[in-house]
């Protein structure tokens, strides 16, 4: 028997640089919200820590679309987080 | 015809134009903003899938918002030297005013909503308040 | 570099833009507006020394009012064939809204002060309040 | 012993049209207005009046730049009529 599919993480710019990786899946335990995904995602290590302690100079996408951090996150999600965007 | 690229390498500007200013007899202005880099060699991050899907939205929007008879998104990533165009927005219509609004919406909006991060030699660029002030008055 | 052509024969617009996005590594927004016949064949009849004047106030205006790094404005006379170009202008800028502002306004005044009539197959062109609407926006 | 100079008229569009050539010479009396100017011109011929009758549909500038109807006129000044421009 498989589990529920993981969700995928994605990193970008100083977020992935203090992280260390620019993409990781974690199993979720439930249904949760990018919010509480993130508290617990601060937790695997001290890039972690670092990188996601700021909310505040934080942005969030699920599915490719930009949501807050109430947003819901289910199994099987693409979750990004990343800086303010800084292109054009 | 409207299109969305997003590529490392140059874009050009003359045929991109060509290409709309050559849609139909109704044309009556084509406007293109060329952003470009200045001051210092920046390295483009970006985050392709959700890049596209997101120019694509706001092209979409575009196109409901006024009556455009075509435009084009092209953003550059990767190193880009001082001088080197970043991004190219053209947009083409029978009156100028639908044509240079559009243009500035998509502008706005590129700065503000596509997922592409500029670092510099003193790392990565912070996004500024004003950016989002501008995007903010179209009422998205 | 400010400059202002009035001419019969076509200009190029990768040469123009050219001429002004390499002005210097602070040239952040280059945006050029081309306007085009549409729909039918015209004939453009001009007063060439209020013309000429009439557009370097205008571009002395314009660098008054934003901080630009240079700007051309080209417009033809003669008679132009459906799609032709009929008007340039390009600015260039640090940043994209002096850019955008400059270029609305030089094209609004244009429309409004430049002296330029067009003739169709059906006679003379007649003036449109919204051009008048559109200059007025800017308070001059 | 030579008078002041002439005023220089310029017509473009369809008041050249109307009144059949694009530029001419007049003599002032004395110093006068643009619209007082106009009301002499328009005696000069049928093409004149026709040309110069409805002023809601006409313009003027006076040495290149545009002026209202009781801007004054002088001697060697380059008056020029035309209806409202359509250029860019």
């Amino acid at each position: 028997m498989t589990g529920p599919e993981p969700v995928t993480l994605l990193y970008f710019a100083w977020v992935r640089e203090r992280i260390g990786v620019q993409t990781e899946q974690v199993a979720l335990a439930g249904p949760t919200t990018v919010g509480a995904l993130l508290d617990d995602l601060a937790e695997r290590s001290a890039g972690h820590a670092a990188a996601l302690a700021d909310r505040s100079r934080l942005r969030a996408a699920v599915n490719q679309d930009f949501v807050g951090w109430d947003h819901a996150v289910t199994s099987g999600d693409e979750v990004a987080i990343f800086p303010p965007v800084t292109g054009g | 015809m409207f299109r969305v690229s997003i590529q490392a390498e140059p874009f050009d500007l003359a045929e991109e134009h060509w290409a709309l200013s050559t849609l139909g007899s109704d044309i009556g202005a084509v406007i293109s903003f060329v952003g470009q880099v200045r001051d210092e060699v920046l390295e483009l991050e970006h985050y392709p899938a959700m890049a596209i899907r997101q120019m694509e939205a706001v092209l979409a929007d575009a196109r409901a918002r006024w009556p455009l008879k075509g435009a084009t998104l092209i953003h550059r990533y990767g190193r880009l030297e001082v001088g080197a165009p970043i991004v190219l927005v053209l947009t083409a219509s029978s009156h100028r005013q639908a044509a240079f609004e559009a243009a500035e919406f998509l502008m706005d909006w590129l700065k503000t909503r596509a997922p592409f991060w500029k670092r510099g030699a003193d790392g990565w660029v912070e996004a500024k308040a004003s950016d989002d002030a501008a995007s903010a008055r179209w009422g998205t």
